[in-house]
C-alpha cells in the first residue's frame, strides 16, 4: 500500500491547468487570513470566474495552537480553562462540555442548584453568542448599523456575567464538580431586567434586518444545502437544523435540567441562508423562554462539590461526552490511563464539521454569495483549528 | 437501539470483533483490514445506518508501539452511537480511507495526517491541514520533540 | 420677483473687454473659490457623516479632537497628508498615480456650474445638464485606472464593478433628468430653476415629477457607490475595492471625491426638481410666495441639499448591501423601463399641458 | 425511530404580484429607516462610555479578575506560608513561589511570591485552590506598561512568617526584624539581576549602565 501525500501548491497549481468550457479565464485569489468577513484567520483560496465563485479550497491553521497536546499536560481542572479559548463566544458551555466528561466518568452527582445555574448560563450565553452573530451577519451584508446593536445588547449580558463570574469572554466557570463562583446576589434581578428589555429589541432587530428586502433577496434560496449533506459533513447545530433536521442534543441526550423545561426546536425548510437565519433568530427567543422558566426557581445547595486542591484522576477508559453549543454539538473524547492527567485528550468542535459546508454549497454563487454563506454559517475560527 | 442489542447486532454482522471494555459507550474493535467493508455495512445497513461520522480522531499508545484510530459513528434516524476502533502498528500507520463513504472523513482523515502521520489508503487529497506543507514532524505524537516547544517544569 | 443671474464667468467676460488682467483675476477667483469650496465642503461632510452615523448607532461619534471632535477631520487630513504614499511592487506606477486626479478632477469640474444661488455660481453653461452628466461619467474612469493600476485582483474586481454599475445608472439617471428637462424647456440649469418659480418640478409635474426624483436619487446613489449600492468598495466582500491599495493623500483623494459627489448629486437633484435655490412658491399665492422668499436663496439651496445629503446618510447606515447581479437586474428590469415610461408620459404632459401652473 | 420533541418550522413567505412586491419591498425599507431615525433623535439612547473622562465614575464589578493581589492585614502581615499550592495548580507557570529558612527560627516562609502577568490567563485557579484565603483578584484593569518585563511582579511586601507566626512574636520590634522588606519590582526578575527563562539576567541594570555613560558623556 502507498499512499501519496500533497500540497496546498500542488492543488491549486494542478486546477489551474484544467481548462474552462467558456474562454474565459479562471482565477485564484486568497480571501483571508486578513479579510474582513472570515471573522478571523480563516483563509479561503477562492476559484473565480469573473464574479462567479467555482471552488473554494479552506486552508486552516492559521490560529492553531495545540489544545490537545496542551491538554496532555494539564490536570482536568486546569484544561476547563482552554476551552474557553476554542470558542470564545460560548466560552461556558465548552466548560460544561469538558466538566461533564469529567463529572460523569468520576460518577460525580450534582444537585439541583448546580445544574440549574449551569443551564442558565448556558442559555445566556447562546443568546449572546448569537447576538454577536445577527450583528455581524448585518455587517457582512453591508449594514454596519446591526453590528453596533448586536453588541450594544450584547453587553448587558456580558455584565451579567462579570458580575457574577469576574470575566467577560474567557470565564472559566464551570469546573469539574460545580461551579467556580456561588451567583452574585444581583444576578436573578438583572436577569429579569435583561429579558424585559430585550424581547422589544429583538423586535427591532426582525424589522431592521430580516424583514428588509435587500436582506431577504440576497439570502433567500442562497447556499441551499440538503439533509443528506448535511449530515454527511457532519454539521451540526443550527446549520443542520436549518437543513430540515431535527437534532438537538438539549432534546435528545439532555444534560443539565434541559429535560425539565419547556421549549421548542427552530427547524428550517430549505437550508438555505436565511433558513439559517431563521432558526438562530428564533433560538434566542427559546433560550429567552428557557431562562424565564428557571430563573425564579433556583433552589439554595452547594456550588461546589469537590476540594478544588485535590487532583481528579478518572479510572482508566474512554470517555466522550457532547454539548450542545450555540454552534453545534462539542464533543469531549478523554482517553485515561488512569493518572491525574489525561493521556490524550479531543475536541471534537462543531465549527470544524460546519465550514466545509461551503465547500458544497458555494459553486456557482456570486463572490457576495460567499459572504453572506459564510456568515450564516457563524464560523468562530479558533474552534475550527483549536 | 440500546447498547447491548446494538453490539449484539454488529457483532452478529461481521467476524473478528472484539468488545471494547472500558469504555462509556458502545465500542468495538476491529482489525484494519476489515474496516472499510464494516464501515460500509454500518452507513448502509437499514438496522444500523450510521450516516454521520460524529468524529475521527487518533490515540498514540506509544508504549505498546501503535495507533488507535477511533471513528465515533452516530445514527440520526436511530439516535445511537457506535465508536469503533482499529489498531495498527506506529511504523507504517496506514487504514483504508472512509472518505468515500462520510464527506466530512477527507478533512477528519486529513487532520489526522497532519497531526499523526497516519496514512489513509484511497484518500484523494491527502496533504496538511493545519501546519504548512513542509512541517517536519507530527506533533501530536507522543515522541515529537522540536526546538522551540517549551516544556512545564515538573 | 426678479431673479438676477450673476456667474463669475459673466463677470470674467466683461472684464474681458477691458483688459486680460481683470478676466484672468475673475478666472483664478473661480478656481480658488471652489478649490476652497472642496477642500472644507470635504471635511464638513465627513465630519457630518461620522457625527450621524454614530448617532444612528447609539454612538457619539468623534469627541476628542476639539469640542465635540469638530477639529477632527482636520486631524485626520493632516495625518492623511503626512502618510507614506506607497505605490504596490509591479503595480502600473504612472496610472497608479494618476487615477486618484482623474476622479478628483471629475467632482471638481462639476462644482463649476452648480447653482448655489443667483448671484453665486462659477460659470452657467447654455448646456448645464448634458455637461454634468458628461463630466461626471469622467470619474468613473479614475476608479477603472486605479483599480487596474494597483496590481491587487481584489481592487480589479471592485473596479469592474464600478465600471459595469456607473455605466448601467448612467443610463436612468439621465432619462430622469430629461424628465425636467422637458418640462422646463431648457437645458440650462439657470432657466431650470427659474422655471420652477411657479412650484417644483417634483409636485407641478403630477406623479412624473416624483417617479423621476425617486429615479435619479437611486440611479446617483449607485452611481456615487453609496449603500445601498456600494458594492465597488464593498468593505466585506472585497476589503476595500478599487482603493485597496491606496494610502495617504491620495486615499485622501478618492475619499474627498466620493463625498463632494454626494453634494453633486444632492445638488443636482434639488436643482432640478425641488427648484434649486428657488424658494417655496405656489403658482397664484403672492402673498405666501412673498413670505418664503424672506429667507435667502442660498439658504433654501444649503437646506435642500443637506437634506438630500442626510438622507443618503440615512440609507447608508440602515440598509445592506445588493449583489452584484441584482444590482443589474434593479438598472435594466426596473428602473430602466419605468423611467422610460415616465419619460413618454412626461413628453405626453408637456405635449398637451397637464401639469400644475400652466 | 420517532422525533419526540415539539419543533417549529420556518414559515414559507409567499410572493405577491409585481407592484405588490414592490410597494412592500419600499415600506420594508422604510420600517429599517424608522428604527435608525429613531435612534438618531434620541441621544438619551447613545452608550458610550468617555473612558479616561469617566475614570472617576467608572466602577468594575467587585468579582472582576484583573489583576492577582496578595491581601495584607492593617499590619501589613499576609498569610502566606509558601505552601506552593497555586504554583503547582497554575496551568501556564505564571505563579513562582520562592521559599527560604527563615534565619533565626529555620522555618520554611516565604521569601518571594511572583507572577508574570504577560503569561496568566486569569483563569483564577489560584486563588480557588489556597488553603489560607491569601490570593485575591482586584478590579485594577489599567495594567498597561511600557517594557512587557514590567509584567513580573513580587506580590508580598515582605519576606517573612505568615500573619500566624508573626503575631506569636509579642515584642513589635522583633516582629520587624523577621520581616524583610520585599518591593515590586524585585527579585529574580531580569530587573534585578537573575535570569528567568527567555530572558537574560541584568538587562535592566546594563541598560541604565549605559544610559548613564550616555549622559555623563
Amino acid at each position: 500500500m502507498s499512499v501519496i501525500v500533497s500540497s496546498l501548491e500542488q492543488r491549486i497549481r494542478a486546477d489551474n491547468l484544467k481548462e474552462s468550457p467558456l474562454s474565459t479565464q479562471e482565477y485564484f485569489v486568497n480571501m483571508g487570513p486578513q479579510h474582513p468577513s472570515t471573522h478571523g484567520v480563516l483563509r479561503m483560496v477562492v476559484k473565480l470566474d469573473g464574479e462567479t465563485v467555482r471552488e473554494v479550497i479552506p486552508v486552516l491553521g492559521y490560529i492553531h495552537r495545540g489544545i490537545e497536546k496542551m491538554g496532555e499536560s494539564f490536570g482536568y481542572r486546569q484544561f476547563v480553562h482552554m476551552t474557553d479559548r476554542i470558542d470564545y463566544l460560548s466560552a461556558l458551555i465548552n466548560n460544561w462540555a469538558v466538566s461533564m466528561t469529567v463529572e460523569k466518568a468520576a460518577k460525580i452527582e450534582l444537585n439541583d442548584r448546580i445544574q440549574i445555574i449551569r443551564t442558565i448560563m448556558a442559555e445566556l450565553q447562546r443568546i449572546q453568542s448569537h447576538q454577536l452573530w445577527w450583528g455581524v451577519f448585518g455587517m457582512d451584508m453591508g449594514a454596519f448599523t446591526p453590528f453596533l446593536y448586536g453588541f450594544r445588547d450584547r453587553e448587558i449580558i456580558t455584565d451579567i456575567f462579570e458580575e457574577t463570574i469576574g470575566a467577560r469572554l474567557t470565564m472559566n466557570y464551570i469546573q469539574p464538580g460545580g461551579l467556580m463562583f456561588d451567583i452574585h446576589p444581583n444576578f436573578q434581578k438583572r436577569v429579569k431586567d435583561f429579558l424585559k428589555y430585550f424581547k422589544p429589541k429583538l423586535e427591532e432587530y426582525e424589522t431592521l434586518l430580516s424583514g428588509n428586502v435587500i436582506l431577504q433577496e440576497r439570502v433567500r434560496n442562497v447556499g441551499i444545502m440538503d439533509a443528506k449533506t448535511a449530515i454527511s459533513i457532519g454539521a451540526t447545530g443550527p446549520v443542520l437544523r436549518a437543513s430540515g433536521v431535527k437534532h438537538d442534543l438539549r432534546k435528545l441526550d439532555p444534560y443539565g435540567v434541559y429535560d425539565k423545561v419547556d421549549f421548542d426546536v427552530p427547524v428550517g425548510r430549505i437550508g438555505d441562508c436565511w433558513d439559517r437565519y431563521w432558526v438562530r433568530i428564533e433560538e434566542i427567543k427559546q433560550s429567552m423562554r428557557i431562562v424565564e422558566q428557571l430563573i425564579d426557581n433556583i433552589p439554595e445547595g452547594k456550588t461546589m462539590l469537590m476540594k478544588p486542591a485535590v487532583k481528579i484522576k478518572l479510572p482508566e477508559g474512554t470517555y466522550y461526552s457532547q454539548v450542545e453549543t450555540p454552534r453545534g454539538v462539542l464533543g469531549v473524547f478523554v482517553v485515561s490511563d488512569g493518572k491525574d492527567k489525561p493521556y490524550r485528550i479531543h475536541l471534537r468542535t462543531p465549527n470544524f464539521n460546519n465550514i466545509w459546508s461551503i465547500t458544497e454549497m458555494s459553486s456557482n454563487w456570486r463572490l457576495g454569495d460567499l459572504v453572506a454563506m459564510l456568515s450564516s454559517l457563524d464560523v468562530v475560527v479558533p474552534d475550527i483549528d483549536r | 437501539m440500546d447498547n447491548q442489542s446494538l453490539i449484539a447486532a454488529v457483532t452478529a454482522a461481521a467476524n473478528n470483533i472484539k468488545l471494547r471494555e472500558k469504555a462509556d459507550r458502545a465500542a468495538i474493535e476491529v482489525p484494519a483490514e476489515g474496516l472499510l467493508a464494516l464501515m460500509q455495512k454500518l452507513r448502509d445497513d437499514a438496522q444500523f445506518s450510521f450516516d454521520m461520522l460524529c468524529d475521527h480522531t487518533v490515540i498514540d499508545w506509544l508504549a505498546e508501539g501503535t495507533f488507535e484510530f477511533v471513528y465515533q459513528l452516530y445514527s440520526m434516524t436511530h439516535q445511537h452511537y457506535l465508536m469503533v476502533l482499529t489498531r495498527v502498528s506506529r511504523d507504517n500507520p496506514t487504514v483504508p480511507s472512509v472518505s468515500s463513504l462520510w464527506k466530512i472523513a477527507e478533512w477528519q482523515e486529513r487532520e489526522c495526517y497532519d497531526m499523526f502521520g497516519a496514512l489513509y489508503d484511497g484518500h484523494k487529497d491527502l496533504r496538511r491541514l493545519f501546519l504548512e506543507d513542509d512541517w517536519k514532524g507530527f506533533p501530536l505524537r507522543k515522541d515529537y520533540k522540536d526546538d522551540f516547544m517549551l516544556e512545564r517544569p515538573q | 420677483m426678479n431673479w438676477e443671474i450673476k456667474t463669475v464667468a459673466m463677470f470674467a467676460s466683461e472684464a474681458l473687454r477691458e483688459g486680460y488682467l481683470g478676466a484672468a483675476g475673475y478666472i483664478i477667483l473661480g478656481v480658488v473659490a471652489i478649490a476652497g469650496f472642496l477642500a472644507v465642503l470635504g471635511m464638513v461632510l465627513i465630519y457630518a457623516e461620522r457625527k450621524v452615523a454614530g448617532h444612528f448607532q447609539c454612538r457619539l461619534g468623534p469627541m476628542r479632537v476639539g469640542w465635540h471632535g469638530v477639529l477632527q477631520t482636520v486631524a485626520d487630513t493632516i495625518k492623511l497628508f503626512l502618510k507614506e504614499d506607497i505605490v504596490p511592487f509591479q503595480a502600473d506606477k504612472v496610472l497608479h498615480i494618476l487615477a486618484p486626479l482623474f476622479t478628483l478632477l471629475g467632482t471638481l469640474l462639476v462644482l463649476a456650474v452648480v447653482p448655489f444661488s443667483p448671484g453665486m455660481q462659477v460659470a452657467d453653461v447654455n448646456i448645464g445638464v448634458v455637461y454634468v452628466t458628461a463630466v461626471g461619467g469622467f470619474g468613473v474612469l479614475g476608479i477603472l485606472l486605479g483599480g487596474w493600476s494597483s496590481n491587487n485582483k481584489w481592487s480589479l474586481v471592485g473596479a469592474m464593478r464600478a465600471g459595469a454599475q456607473i455605466i448601467s445608472y448612467e443610463v436612468s439617471a439621465t432619462l430622469a433628468l430629461l424628465v425636467v428637462v422637458l418640462f422646463s424647456g431648457s437645458l440650462k440649469l439657470s432657466d431650470i430653476i427659474l422655471s420652477q418659480e411657479q412650484g417644483w418640478w417634483i409636485w407641478r409635474a403630477p406623479v412624473v415629477g416624483l417617479v423621476g426624483f425617486v429615479i435619479f436619487f437611486i440611479a446617483s446613489t449607485a452611481e456615487i457607490n453609496r449603500t445601498p449600492f456600494d458594492l465597488p468598495e464593498g468593505e466585506s466582500e472585497l476589503t476595500a475595492g478599487f482603493h485597496t491599495e491606496y494610502s495617504g493623500m491620495r486615499f485622501a483623494f478618492f475619499f474627498l471625491a466620493e463625498f463632494i459627489n454626494m453634494f453633486i448629486i444632492s445638488a443636482i437633484a434639488a436643482t432640478l426638481y425641488l427648484g434649486g435655490w428657488m424658494p417655496f412658491h405656489i403658482g397664484g399665492l403672492d402673498g405666501f410666495n412673498a413670505v418664503m422668499d424672506l429667507l435667502p436663496p442660498g439658504a433654501w439651496f444649503a437646506g435642500k441639499t443637506s437634506f438630500l445629503i442626510f438622507v443618503l446618510m440615512w440609507f447608508r447606515w440602515t440598509f445592506p448591501r445588493l449583489r452584484v447581479d441584482q444590482l443589474m437586474r434593479l438598472e435594466w428590469k426596473i428602473l430602466l423601463p419605468i423611467g422610460f415610461v415616465n419619460l413618454i408620459a412626461a413628453a405626453f404632459m408637456v405635449m398637451f399641458g397637464w401639469y400644475y401652473g400652466n | 425511530m420517532e422525533i419526540k420533541f415539539k419543533t417549529l418550522v420556518a414559515p414559507e413567505i409567499k410572493r405577491g404580484c409585481l407592484m405588490g412586491n414592490m410597494f412592500n419591498a419600499l415600506g420594508s425599507l422604510w420600517k429599517g429607516m424608522k428604527i435608525t431615525i429613531y435612534y438618531l433623535t434620541h441621544p438619551s439612547t447613545v452608550v458610550t462610555q468617555q473612558y479616561p473622562e469617566n475614570r472617576e465614575t467608572l466602577k468594575m464589578m467587585d468579582r472582576f479578575r484583573a489583576q492577582l493581589t496578595m491581601a495584607h492585614d492593617e499590619n501589613g502581615h499576609h498569610t502566606c506560608t509558601a505552601c506552593g499550592i497555586c504554583d503547582q495548580n497554575c496551568p501556564n507557570g505564571s505563579i513562582n513561589v520562592v521559599d527560604r529558612k527563615n534565619p533565626i527560627t529555620g522555618k520554611k516562609e516565604l521569601d518571594r511570591y511572583i507572577w508574570r502577568m504577560d503569561s496568566c490567563t486569569f483563569c483564577n485557579i489560584c486563588v480557588q485552590v489556597c488553603p489560607f484565603g491569601t490570593l485575591e483578584m482586584k478590579g485594577n484593569f489599567e495594567a498597561s506598561v511600557y517594557d512587557r518585563r514590567l509584567f513580573v511582579y513580587t506580590l508580598n511586601k515582605y519576606a517573612g512568617p505568615d500573619q500566624k507566626n508573626l503575631l506569636k512574636i509579642e515584642n513589635l520590634d522583633d516582629r520587624k526584624k523577621q520581616m524583610e522588606s520585599r518591593d515590586i519590582f524585585g527579585g529574580p526578575v531580569p530587573l534585578s539581576g537573575q535570569s528567568i527563562a527567555g530572558l537574560e539576567a541584568g538587562v535592566f541594570d546594563q541598560l541604565r549602565k549605559t544610559e548613564e555613560a550616555a549622559t555623563n558623556g
